[in-house]
């Protein structure tokens, strides 16, 4: 069966997931993207479009030593094999973020966060270049201790993913996530992020262009998903694994529904 | 415990402007405190609905033992899709309900004399708090505003709990004309309240928060704002909050609230 | 009040539509894509998903000819404003599809279709780099009569819309058409287009990118209108016509709809 | 003329496998003439459903002076998404209907003998069609055919106006065991008929376009090919057909068909 992670962002800090999902059983909870410092970001804005999430994102997050005080404890007490979502405005910087991850305990992974929309304006690296991802890849991978795996998260833009995912291939790591947030705008012309089940389709397309591109590489794929049906057609494309996202927002049961699901019709 | 399941629509009638739907949820309401909320999501339960983000709701009241099993009144404004959705929806119709959420009302130690401050729907929120601090003695004033009559929720069971029911409409349709900032220092001095709650429009819900600390009374705000899931997973409803180690923290309206201190709030940065 | 299209592909022959809509009244008809000969394309394939079409796209239409003898007269007899949309294999083909509808009566313009997904497995030019772009509408200007009016549709890439647009714009055309349906895949992995309400924030992400861009040039928005308030959205971002597609296989009679609903609230 | 309209449902029951719903809908109907089929969005009127694509249903009975206006009767297969929701929708429920659609059967200009051949819920798109036929006089043989005995439509009407009914099902548990392809010389030879009217899943009727050429009939099929929109403007329906003038085009079903000749189908590139 495929593996089921709850995507970045998504699950809050993990306790407000628990009372829906069995948080233990999950393949991995990917936080929220931290970054070095405190990202206050605005209020985030979340509208409704049709099937689909618009969020003003600007990777608003407490800063990667608050969630090592404040949220990482609780998860690793339960026993969730969490992933630290990552960002960083240069290669560098992105690496003072693992630094800081690579010595807690209870950390099964990284996944670097490179699935950015408009990078320059929100003061981050430019990951969606072949050479802008292969730069911060190297840069995590210098420094990452062997006992933490990781994710790179690609995006959905595809026209450039072939040339992207390759390059990462080739400096390496664990898996490649693949879909995620569409640029997007609110209704009044804010830049923003469209997710949930509008994104599906062109997900899918992203995750069957990166498979084409590396037959054999390990795929996450990640946007839309919110039935057992869903997941299969990710696993059909060529991903080993699916992340929930927007799903969980609008139904908080949606693991043990899509789990159970996969269950009964397997 | 808070759970998901699918409610039933019991009971759903029209009161002035504002729909009073009763839904039977076992299993989500029994372990409610004053302050929770409710949240729905639209259309038939299941992945089939345009619309991914769910509508939070004050209750109004539960009863746990109704012969259906435990019921929950949600006090409906008719007006956006989620509000027209749900106070039109017939008998019997399932709603995928989530509950109960949220912090509730802190309630004081002794039986202190207190203020409930409720206007237009947000005033359901207070009723169950009057009646539990109506049971453990405290003294319970209500001031209710709308901006017109059909607007305040109807006081029948608070006339009989309250000390005193003050009413301001900001047409003078019902009650004194004013508003709850024009009304509130009165209401105070009367009361002699020293715990202030209220449940209304940010606005409404600031000028609380200001008018209280001046006249040395604790304010708790029921804050409403727009919250996308309600459960505290998207990181959507972010409230500039002081903490107990008074740092300012950015803080979940859902998770975290959304009773707040009145005093916590950065109101000018909402 | 912002003026209404029926966008390519959408609207039959017309004489399908003519029952829910009056045609007259609206700023323009566009035809599916027509290119010089025939394309089978297989069936085409439209599957649903949430809030969107999933369409096996590939370009299928009776060529140009044909249109013309059976298609055109009616449209021109009822006085309707008919833009042709036109593709080809390289300018010169595409200049050659614009060369026989340029005589044909009845016409009130070109609508040249540079938002194609994977233009290399379909035959097409790829119009989605900036040079590709300028060649091919330099290509239609050069034999365009003066009586033709000239929109150039570029997608809602936006990563690479700017540089397009302001291409496009330099050589010359009446109006860009921004937004449309995004590259995406059916459940069986089969690539697709993704249109309807689910892919708005995105269109109308891509048409205020290009307004940024392009302060000045008319621009017309594309991409999931089905009510008013999308309309007035693509106005905000920078619009000043709006294309309406899915919405109609849905329901008919949506721009009648669309158009009672923006002078209600006018 | 063709229309769009809210509709209404005025009943609605199960017969066997399928769904029987009758819908209020003046202004939609009337025209209707046998072959035409309607057109169903999927959730309330209006842009609010996840769900885009119409879907397609042929027309079993139109009435078009009921007390209520005019009414049209669907037979419904509640299986899939579109079926399972019409098909519990209760009386009184909103739907928006567009029809009639489509090119109607062919009616012979004399008075022959015709044969209709009808399988599963596509059946009912001949009961209008052998009502006009006896009509005009023409003597109707009726085969009807289903997996299972409740797949065949109740033969009530049809034993009224038709000179022969044929039941045959797959399992063999309404009249005799077996396939249209299998019944259909028989039929053909008894009943004498000199055209075939066929509607049933896409195999049935490419066996009954090659079987009735073999004995010399006409016949007039009703396909069933996925419609997204219905109603002609997405070409997304395309059937390889061989035209008047002997050259093979690529038409929509839904609005060059859905009935077209059994002679006149590319059958094995659909
Ligand atoms: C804690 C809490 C309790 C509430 N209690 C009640 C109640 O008892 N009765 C009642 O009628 N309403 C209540 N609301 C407001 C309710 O949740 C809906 O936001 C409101 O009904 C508008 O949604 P709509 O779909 O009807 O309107 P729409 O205009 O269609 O709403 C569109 C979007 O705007 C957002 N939005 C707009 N206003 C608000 C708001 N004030 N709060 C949150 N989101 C908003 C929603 O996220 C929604 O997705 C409460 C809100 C909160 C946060
Ligand atoms: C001219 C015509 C007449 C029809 N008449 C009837 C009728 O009288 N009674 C009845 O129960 N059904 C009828 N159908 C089939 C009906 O339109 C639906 O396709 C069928 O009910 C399956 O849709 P669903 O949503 O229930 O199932 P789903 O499995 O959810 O359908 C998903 C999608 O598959 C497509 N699809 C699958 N099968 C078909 C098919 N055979 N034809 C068209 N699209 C299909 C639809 O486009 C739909 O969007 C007719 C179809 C056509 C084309
Ligand atoms: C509320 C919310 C917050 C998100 N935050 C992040 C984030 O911090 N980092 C990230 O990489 N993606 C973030 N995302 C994107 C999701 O991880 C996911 O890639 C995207 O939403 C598509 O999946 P979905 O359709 O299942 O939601 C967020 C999405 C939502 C809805
Ligand atoms: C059935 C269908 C056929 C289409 N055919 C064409 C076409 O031939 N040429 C083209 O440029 N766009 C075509 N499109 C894309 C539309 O013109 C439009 O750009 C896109 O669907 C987005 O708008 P919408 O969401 O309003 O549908 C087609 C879309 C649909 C749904
Ligand atoms: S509404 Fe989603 S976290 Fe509060
Ligand atoms: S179903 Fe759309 S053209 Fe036939």
């Amino acid at each position: 069966m495929i593996a089921l992670h709850v995507a970045a962002g998504c699950g809050g800090t993990g306790r407000e997931l628990a009372p829906y999902a069995d948080l233990t059983a999950l393949a991995g909870f990917v936080t929220r993207t931290l970054t070095l410092d405190p990202r206050r970001g605005g209020r985030l804005r979340i509208a409704e479009s049709r099937g689909g999430l618009v969020r003003a994102h600007q990777l608003q997050n407490p800063g990667v030593d608050r969630f090592l005080t404040a949220e990482l404890p609780w998860l690793a007490q339960q026993g969730v094999a969490t992933w630290a979502s990552v960002a960083g405005s240069s290669p560098a910087d992105i690496a003072a973020v693992v630094r800081r991850l690579a010595t807690a305990p209870g950390l099964s992974g990284i996944e670097l966060n490179l699935a950015v929309d408009d990078a320059a304006s929100q003061r981050l690296h430019d990951g969606s270049t072949p050479r802008g991802a292969a730069e911060a890849v190297r840069a995590v991978l210098d420094i990452l201790p062997d006992n933490l795996a990781l994710h790179v998260k690609l995006g959905a833009d595809v026209r450039r993913l072939p040339a992207v995912a390759r390059a990462v291939a080739e400096v390496g790591c664990d898996a490649l996530v693949i879909g995620g947030a569409l640029p997007a705008a609110l209704d009044n012309g804010t830049p923003a992020e469209l997710s949930g089940p509008a994104v599906l389709p062109v997900a899918l397309r992203a995750v069957r262009t990166v498979r084409a591109e590396l037959p054999e590489f390990p795929l996450v794929g990640v946007g839309g998903v919110a039935t057992a049906a869903d997941v299969r057609a990710f696993g059909a494309a060529g991903a080993g694994a699916v992340q929930v996202g927007s799903a969980l927002l609008h139904d908080p049961s949606a693991l043990a529904r899509i789990t159970s699901e996969l269950e009964e019709q397997s | 415990m808070t759970g998901q399941a699918t409610a039933e629509v019991r009971v759903s009638e029209r009161v002035g402007a504002f729909q009073h739907v009763t839904l039977a949820a076992p299993g989500v309401v029994e372990t409610f405190r004053p302050g929770n909320f409710v949240s729905v999501a639209l259309g038939s339960p299941g992945p089939g609905d345009a619309h991914l983000l769910r509508r939070s709701y004050w209750v109004h009241r539960v009863r746990a033992s109704s012969t259906h099993g435990a019921t929950v009144d949600l006090v409906v404004r008719p007006d956006g899709v989620g509000g027209q959705w749900l106070a039109g929806l017939p008998v019997g119709s399932p709603v995928d309900l989530v509950g109960p959420l949220g912090r509730p009302f802190a309630q004081p130690k002794e039986a202190v004399p207190c203020l409930l401050v409720g206007e237009g729907y947000a005033a359901s929120a207070l009723f169950p708090l009057a009646e539990r601090l109506v049971e453990r003695g405290c003294p319970v004033t209500f001031l209710l505003a709308g901006d017109t009559a059909s607007e305040v929720i109807d006081g029948l069971d608070v006339r009989r709990s309250a000390r005193a029911v003050t009413v301001v409409t900001a047409d003078g349709s019902m009650g004194a004309q004013g508003s709850v900032a024009q009304a509130l220092p009165g209401a105070l001095q009367r009361s002699e309240a020293s715990v202030v709650y209220a449940a209304g429009p940010t606005s409404t819900l600031h000028a609380v928060a200001g008018i209280s600390e001046q006249h040395g009374a604790w304010s708790q705000v029921a804050l409403e704002v727009p919250q996308p899931c309600g459960t505290g997973l998207c990181h959507g409803c972010i409230v500039p909050a002081v903490g107990e180690d008074a740092i300012a923290h950015r803080v979940r309206a859902c998770a975290e609230g959304p009773v707040f201190r009145g005093d916590r709030i950065q109101w000018g940065l909402l």
